[in-house]
């Protein structure tokens, strides 16, 4: 077990109704950070819920160090040590900042109620507002540090820098970097390709629910030619 | 192809009178037309609105006894019309209780709305129990007949019926027609995110009221209808029975289809006069209870959700999280 | 058994709180049949039910359907008043079909604008109480009351009936509280009454089943001691099965009705034996009164039949004709029909006592023969009076 | 003269407030468990009256057998909590989120339900036996005496809308729920095992519910058909007083009980429509209801 | 250099405008104007105020105080859906689509609310003249082929394009953009860029963004909100160069 990569995707198929989004993807990730790039609606998000649960497979693999974990139910796969940062922040609109904080939050961990306020001095000035009362770039704030705060093996980020400001994406950027080097893994998926190539090295692109192309962070800001490829030009419908 | 089935339904509503009793003919297929129309007026709320109400028994009340009270006054209570006045009141009055209940509903959503009318429901109950100058208190009505035009008794059971086929189609025509106009996509926008919608520059509260003021105008029809069926009307055709009635035939039908209205209002009329030949004569409410509860549980929409299923798919109706019901579905487990 | 199946259809009332008399009314048509072993001069009788709820609207549903899609030739129902009314509209659209009353206790069924083809062998409302109104006044000495009743049709006559003979006999009526249906706190009304003998010298009391135990035993928790007479439906079996402390309360009531538990009138003695021989623990310690009523009219019918020899041809003209004049004798005593095809028959006052084994049961004090449709007035001057309302009848001090 | 006619007057006045208060308490026990499934939830539970009838039924037999009201009290609680957990488990948690499907599947649930227990226990009325020490009268000012049993259920209302409102606010089960209500699988995604949440607030809403039923079967008297009544009236008291708010359900309680004890005391004609005319005044002024928070 | 811009025509002059929830302020006493046909930014920190501003501007939440004119016309007190018809239009920063409609059915409701008899019952939305402008907007953010889709199947980002199609449904005179290219993937954000340059000059826009690379670009003129106050303004050269938005907001990016 002990060689197990941390985070396993094989052959994973998923199904909207009759629409198929994703095509059999597979990857590996270990504790080094990998980010996720690509257009809309090319299935990225479908792929951090189909980890997490949130959408059945209808076929393929998800394992955590060797850990099956599709078709368990997103709090098991929580427990089992998976953090999520959901596209579009879902914060509780009736729960306030130091509430949601202390609903995950457990003492003793590496991320504490206290570090998530250092981190982000804006939710404490608004620890008591309401979820629901917050701007678009708090609840963003909120959302990654609901996810921290479960102290996860790994973490599932969609998108977790837009609407933040630079300097807190600037923020952002060095947390993540430094969860990076703490051992934990990061599955970031990112439209800021700076964002993405500061964070990780490796660095994949899909294209209609596969991964069209590995590269590393360098290769992927220097070759414009890729970029358009992968990135700017039209898919064929 | 497309045309096979309406074709098809339209000759079976017009050759069943020869084909069943005078039972299936007023008290299945004429209930199931006029309490259908009550029904279609919520189910055209609901899926278009996203505004589920209870109230619209009421509202059909309301034409109900109207209808009553200007051409078949009783003990006193009520004013002899000419008929044509008597139903153009009728169905004014129906629209109006529907403004009016969409008024006091006007701010809320969805299962809001649900608990909001049905409380307006139970109220009305409570007023033509205790009024006896317009309602005629626990007695009601007796003896409302439909008029007698140019020596057709449209009471007669073969009038009655035809009657009923032509309005019930005329309402399901026309929201099938105003659903696809500007005003129903408008409804729709309401009911997926009204904020949305007033940023376009639409008034929403107004949209909310003119849906109500429409399903009551088609609660109406129904009501009318549904009088001219049982002659008579009194608080228990308003009470809360009756009232969970609609809602219980609009989602046997399936609440997201107009059909769903027709469809269920049928089912419903056969299993509640029939479910007693079924089982022991005492327990025959568990009966319809059971059959009920399956339908909820295995088809979230319905029978015509079931039938739409078998019919593109030709596989299982036990496939869930596919179409509509993912979003909010259970999935996953 | 070469005749022609002849079919009964029972419409009763089998959902809700008032589905026990309704099962009970049945039970009283199935055992006139039984009685009569099955079948009447070679025709077998087939018997079929539908239930409604109380509501008009699902008693002509359900008597379309006994009628018009099973065939009924002779149907015995509803359980409650209104139904009743709408039933006995509903026989004029089918002469070909005979119908009995069953347990339905309505003025206006046969009175106003009756039905040729409507029999009602059991007494009504009004007839009910009106021999009570009278029996206070004389034995109790009452001439002031309050009353407290729910506030409709039935027990408007129940009052009405009541009042034609209290306020002829001197008596008068304080005040009178009506409270709404499906209210069920009554410390409000409770308030608002003495709670001891003084200037008002009893109340009378008219609610149904649940509502009743609550009134009376609210009343006793704010401890209220004035006299309680009540309407017919106080002492029914519903009430009188209650469980728990209310029914301490029972006992020593006074009402009145069509029948008496503990009658010993022959005719009730072998009604009683043949209904505990058939339903053992199935049915009530007791018959009801909707056992009684369904049973009378039911074997109004058979007799009626049997009579005819089952010759239902031509609209039921001969049946109906036997019908008409049919007099018997029934559970209670002797029955007749007046010209609105409306029983004349005895009626009870009745005590509430707790028998052996702890049931209750009604005690006949008195019993009155023959009680008619217009409560022993003329026609005119019965006619003069109105239909009752919450208004009237009053008498006022 | 006179001067009698006011006296009586005002403790007519006294005892109909009296009745008020005690009615609201009623309203509030049955409510806070609709209220809590409802407002945490958002399952619209049509079958609330059905577990109130329930309740007052085991309540009944289990203080006969025993002849313990206490007894019968705490069973009635812990057998229509079960039944409660088990309706969320076998019907209800399959279409969560779902709301109007899971009012629709409560109501073939009251059907059933009803019929079952009309075959259980039949159409006669039930009354439970109160304890002897309840069953007294205590000296009231201005009321004379008013009765012991109906004071007692002032307190149980107090004792009951406290707890609650403690566990909702200064609890993490209270946040728990609040924010399964919001984004219930954004909560399962950050680990908590929110079936389990929900069957236990389904259990504790049921459990009131059957509570109630007994009370509402000691101080009055339990038969077919007030499943309906206490339905409407939770859905009333809730409407009014704001979904899942329990002070809400408290002031929602209080309005309607008391328009429905004076309506009936003083205008009995048309007391049972006010309670219905203050629900529509008050949401047409705040949809939401009093206390409730904008949808 | 105010009094030069004050020579063309005012399309949006607010006055002192103040929002607080409770104690907090969220906007402060702003006091800003925008000339007809400008493009202007508002930047600042999360929770600087902007969508506030927004909600106020289009009439989705009340000021405290102060007041808001729109080419000389106060429209303080005006209910949001006749600012819609005196040609203010705006996006959500949280994509607000109607899920159960196509996306087709989605812009021809946004095309009629801002042109049309919004309530016609009697002909068909397919046999409306209006209803061929659906595509025409569908290819200007870049949906043509997902006409027929059922909005809430759309992804996150295609979501946002909607959302941005529904408020350019007929030119308005007021565009409120709030973070129109949050969750766009870099190809998206460049058609943005273009179709923003594309817009008739005659139109205001305002615009929210974080993404320096296209606000700074698209707009003539910036203004950087701090904690509810107005704290700068400027040319986007001169924002740029401001040592202290570069702390507070820009971080890195602005170096
Ligand atoms: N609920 C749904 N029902 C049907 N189709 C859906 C649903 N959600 C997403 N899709 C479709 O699945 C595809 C992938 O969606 P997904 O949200 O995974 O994309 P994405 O890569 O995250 O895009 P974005 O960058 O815009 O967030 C899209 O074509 C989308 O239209
Ligand atoms: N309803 C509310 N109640 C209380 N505080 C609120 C409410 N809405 C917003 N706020 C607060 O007001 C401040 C301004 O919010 P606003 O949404 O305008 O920020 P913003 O500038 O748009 O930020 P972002 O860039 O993150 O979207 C925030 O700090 C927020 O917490
Ligand atoms: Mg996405
Ligand atoms: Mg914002």
């Amino acid at each position: 077990m002990a060689n197990d990569p941390l985070l396993k995707v094989e052959d994973l198929h998923v199904y909207y109704g009759s629409s198929h989004v994703l095509h059999g993807l597979s990857l590996e990730a270990g504790t080094e950070p990998l980010s996720l790039v690509g257009r809309n609606g090319m299935g990225k998000s479908t792929l951090c819920q189909a980890i997490m649960g949130l959408v059945p497979a209808a076929r393929g693999e998800v394992r955590l160090g060797g850990e099956r974990l599709n078709g368990r139910r997103a709090y098991r796969v929580a427990r089992a040590g998976v953090g999520y940062v959901p596209q579009g922040r879902r914060v509780y609109r009736s729960l306030s900042v130091e509430e949601h904080l202390k609903l995950v939050g457990k003492p003793g961990g590496e991320w504490t109620i206290e570090r998530i306020y250092d981190t982000f001095p804006r939710l404490a000035e608004r620890r008591k507002n309401g979820g629901g009362a917050l701007s678009g770039g708090e609840q963003q704030m909120l959302a990654i540090s609901r996810a921290l705060l479960l102290n996860p093996r790994l973490l599932v980020m969609d998108e977790p820098t837009e609407g933040l400001a630079p300097v807190i994406v600037d923020h952002v950027v060095e947390v993540l970097r430094e969860i990076g080097r703490s051992g934990v893994g990061l599955l970031l998926v990112e439209q800021n390709l700076s964002v993405a190539t500061q964070v990780s090295d490796r660095i994949m692109v899909m294209m209609n629910g596969e991964i069209a192309l590995e590269t590393d962070a360098e290769s992927l800001l220097n070759d414009r030619a890729l970029r358009n490829r992968y990135l700017g030009v039209a898919a064929e419908a | 192809m497309r045309w096979i089935l309406p074709l098809a339904v339209i000759a079976l509503l017009l050759v069943y009178p020869f084909v069943v009793n005078s039972f299936w003919l007023v008290q299945i297929g004429g209930r199931t037309l006029g309490f259908g129309t009550i029904v279609l007026s919520l189910v055209f709320l609901t899926a278009y609105t996203g505004m589920l109400s209870l109230a619209q028994m009421s509202v059909a009340g309301v034409a109900g006894y109207a209808t009553a009270y200007f051409t078949a006054p009783t003990s006193g209570v009520g004013l002899l019309l000419p008929w044509p006045l008597a139903l153009i009141l009728a169905l004014g009055l129906a629209t109006v209780a529907g403004l009016l209940i969409g008024l006091v509903a006007v701010r809320t959503r969805g299962i809001y709305t649900l608990m909001i009318t049905l409380a307006v429901a139970m109220a009305f109950y409570f007023l033509t129990l205790q009024n006896y100058d317009l309602f005629n208190g626990y007695t009601g009505f007796n003896n409302v007949q439909p008029p007698v035009i140019l020596g057709l008794d449209l009471g007669a059971n073969l009038p009655f019926y035809y009657m009923s086929v032509v309005l019930a189609a005329a309402c399901y025509f026309g929201v099938r027609h105003v659903v696809r106009t500007p005003f129903g996509l408008a409804l729709q926008g309401l009911r997926d995110e009204p904020d949305r919608l007033r940023a376009l520059g639409y008034n929403v509260p107004l949209l909310r009221v003119l849906a109500f003021g429409l399903a009551g105008f088609i609660a109406g029809i129904g009501g009318i209808l549904n009088i001219w069926l049982n002659a008579s009307i009194s608080p228990g055709s308003v009470a809360l029975n009756p009232v969970i009635d609609v809602l219980m035939a609009g989602v046997l039908g399936g609440i997201g289809h107009p059909i769903g209205a027709y469809i269920g209002a049928f089912v419903f009329t056969v299993v509640d006069n029939f479910a007693i030949d079924f089982i022991a004569r005492e327990r025959f409410n568990t009966l319809i209870g059971l059959i009920f509860l399956a339908i909820v549980l295995f088809s979230p929409d319905g029978l015509t959700g079931l039938v739409h299923r078998a019919w593109t798919r030709g596989t299982g109706w036990a496939r869930r999280n596919d179409g509509d019901a993912r979003e909010t579905d259970d999935i996953g487990k | 058994q070469d005749g022609e199946t002849i079919t009964i259809g029972g419409l009763a009332t089998l959902e809700g709180p008032f589905a026990a008399p309704g099962e009970d009314g049945l039970r009283g048509v199935e055992l006139a049949i039984h009685e009569f072993g099955g079948e009447i001069a070679g025709h077998p009788i087939e018997f079929i039910t539908a239930s409604s709820d109380g509501n008009p609207d699902v008693a002509l549903e359900s008597a379309r359907r006994l009628v018009e899609q099973d065939g009924a030739d002779i149907m015995v129902g509803p359980l409650s008043g209104s139904e009743g009314i709408r039933i006995a509209q509903y026989a004029k659209e089918q002469p070909g079909t005979t119908f009995l009353n069953g347990g339905s206790a309505a003025i206006e069924t046969t009175l106003v604008d009756p039905a040729e083809n409507f029999f009602r062998f059991n007494t009504e409302g009004a007839q009910w109480t009106a021999p009570l109104g009278e029996y206070v006044v004389n034995e109790r000495g009452w001439d002031n009351i309050v009353i407290v009743s729910e506030d409709y049709s039935f027990p408007y006559a129940q009052i009405f009936g009541f009042m034609a003979t209290y306020c002829e006999a001197g008596g008068t009526v304080a005040d009178k509280y009506f409270t709404p249906v499906g209210n069920n706190d009554y410390s409000s009304v409770i308030a608002q009454l003495p709670l001891e003998a003084g200037e008002i010298d009893g109340m009378y009391v008219v609610l149904g089943g649940s509502d009743a135990v609550n009134f009376l035993s609210q009343y006793a928790q704010m401890g209220g001691q004035l006299p309680i007479v009540g309407g017919t439906n106080v002492t029914d079996q519903t009430v009188l099965t209650t469980q728990g402390p209310a029914r301490e309360l029972l006992p020593g009531i006074l009402s009145s009705g069509p029948v008496s538990d503990n009658d010993d009138l022959e005719a009730w003695e072998e009604f009683k034996q043949l209904y505990r021989d058939y339903y053992g623990d199935e049915g009530l310690p007791s018959p009801s009164l909707f056992a009684s009523n369904y049973y009378t009219n039911t074997k109004a019918a058979l007799l009626a039949l049997q009579e005819v020899e089952g010759d239902l041809s031509d609209n039921h003209a001969a049946f109906n004709e036997a019908l008409a004049n049919l007099e018997f004798t029934s559970p209670t005593g002797t029955v007749s029909l007046n010209e609105n095809r409306q029983a004349t028959a005895a009626i009870y006052i009745n005590e509430v006592v707790e028998q052996e084994g702890g049931s209750l049961a009604l005690e006949p004090l008195e019993r009155i023969e023959s009680v008619d449709q217009y409560l022993g007035l003329d026609r005119e001057t019965y006619m003069e009076l109105g239909l009752p309302s919450r208004e009237n009848p009053s008498c006022p001090s | 003269m006179i001067e009698t006619l006011a006296d009586i007057n005002w403790r007519l006045f006294a005892i109909v407030t009296l009745n008020g208060l005690t009615l609201a308490s009623l309203y509030f026990i049955v409510a806070s468990g609709f209220s809590l499934i409802f407002g945490l939830m958002r399952v619209v539970n049509m079958a609330h009256g059905s577990l109130y009838l329930l309740g007052a039924y085991v309540g009944f037999e289990v203080s006969e057998a025993t002849g313990s009201w206490i007894l019968g009290i705490l069973a009635a609680g812990v057998v229509v909590a079960a039944a409660g957990a088990a309706l969320q488990v076998s019907i209800l948690s399959w279409m969560q989120g779902q709301d109007l499907r899971q009012a629709l599947a409560t109501i073939g649930v009251s059907i059933v339900a009803a019929d079952l227990m009309l075959a259980q226990w039949g159409g006669s009325a039930y009354q439970i036996a109160l304890p002897e020490a309840v069953s007294t009268f205590v000296p009231v000012p201005v009321a004379g005496r008013y009765a012991m049993a109906r004071l007692m259920l002032i307190g149980f209302a107090l004792v009951i809308g406290v707890a609650l409102w403690l566990i909702l606010n200064r609890t993490r089960i209270g946040m728990l729920i609040r924010a399964g209500v919001d984004d219930r699988r954004m909560l399962e995604a950050m680990g908590v095992n929110v079936p389990l949440v929900f069957v236990g607030v389904f259990a504790i809403g049921a459990g009131l519910a059957g509570m109630a039923g007994v009370i509402g079967g000691s101080v009055l008297s339990v038969s077919p058909g007030e499943d309906a009544r206490y339905l409407l009236s939770s859905l009333i008291v809730v409407i009014v007083g704001g979904m899942g708010s329990i002070p809400g359900a408290a002031i929602g309680a209080l309005l309607v009980a008391m328009a429905e004890t004076y309506g009936l005391a003083y205008t009995p004609t048309y007391g049972i429509v006010y309670t219905f005319a203050i629900m529509v005044a008050v949401l047409a002024v705040r949809p939401q209801g009093l206390l409730g928070r904008a949808a | 250099m105010q009094a030069a811009r004050q020579t063309t025509e005012e399309a949006l002059a607010i006055e002192g405008l103040t929002r607080r929830f409770g104690a907090l302020v969220a906007v402060d006493d702003v006091t800003l104007r925008v000339s007809a046909g400008e493009r202007r930014a508002v930047l600042g920190a999360n929770g600087a105020g902007k969508t506030t501003l927004f909600n106020m501007i289009a009439g989705d939440l009340p000021p405290s105080a102060g007041h808001i004119r729109l080419f000389g016309e106060d429209i303080t007190e005006l209910s949001p859906q006749k600012r819609v018809l005196a040609g203010v239009r705006r996006t959500y920063q949280k994509s607000l689509v109607f899920g159960g409609m196509t996306v087709r059915d989605n812009l021809y409701v946004a095309i009629r609310g801002a042109t049309g008899p919004r309530l016609t019952i009697w002909k068909r939305a397919e046999n409306q003249p209006d209803r061929a402008q659906t595509d025409a907007l569908a290819e200007r953010v870049g949906l043509t082929d997902r006409l027929d889709t059922m909005a809430n199947e759309l992804s996150h980002g295609e979501q946002r394009q909607l959302e941005l199609g529904m408020a350019l449904a007929h030119p308005p005179k007021l565009l409120l953009l709030d973070e129109p290219a949050a969750g766009l993937s870099t190809r998206e954000r460049e058609s943005l860029v273009a179709m923003l340059a594309d817009l008739p000059r005659d139109l205001t826009l305002i615009l929210i963004e974080h993404d320096l690379d296209i606000a700074l670009k698209a707009v003539d003129y910036v203004s950087v909100m701090h904690n509810g106050h107005l704290l700068a303004e400027g040319t986007p050269a001169e924002i740029s160069a401001n040592q202290d938005i570069q702390d507070i907001y820009m971080g890195r990016h602005g170096k």
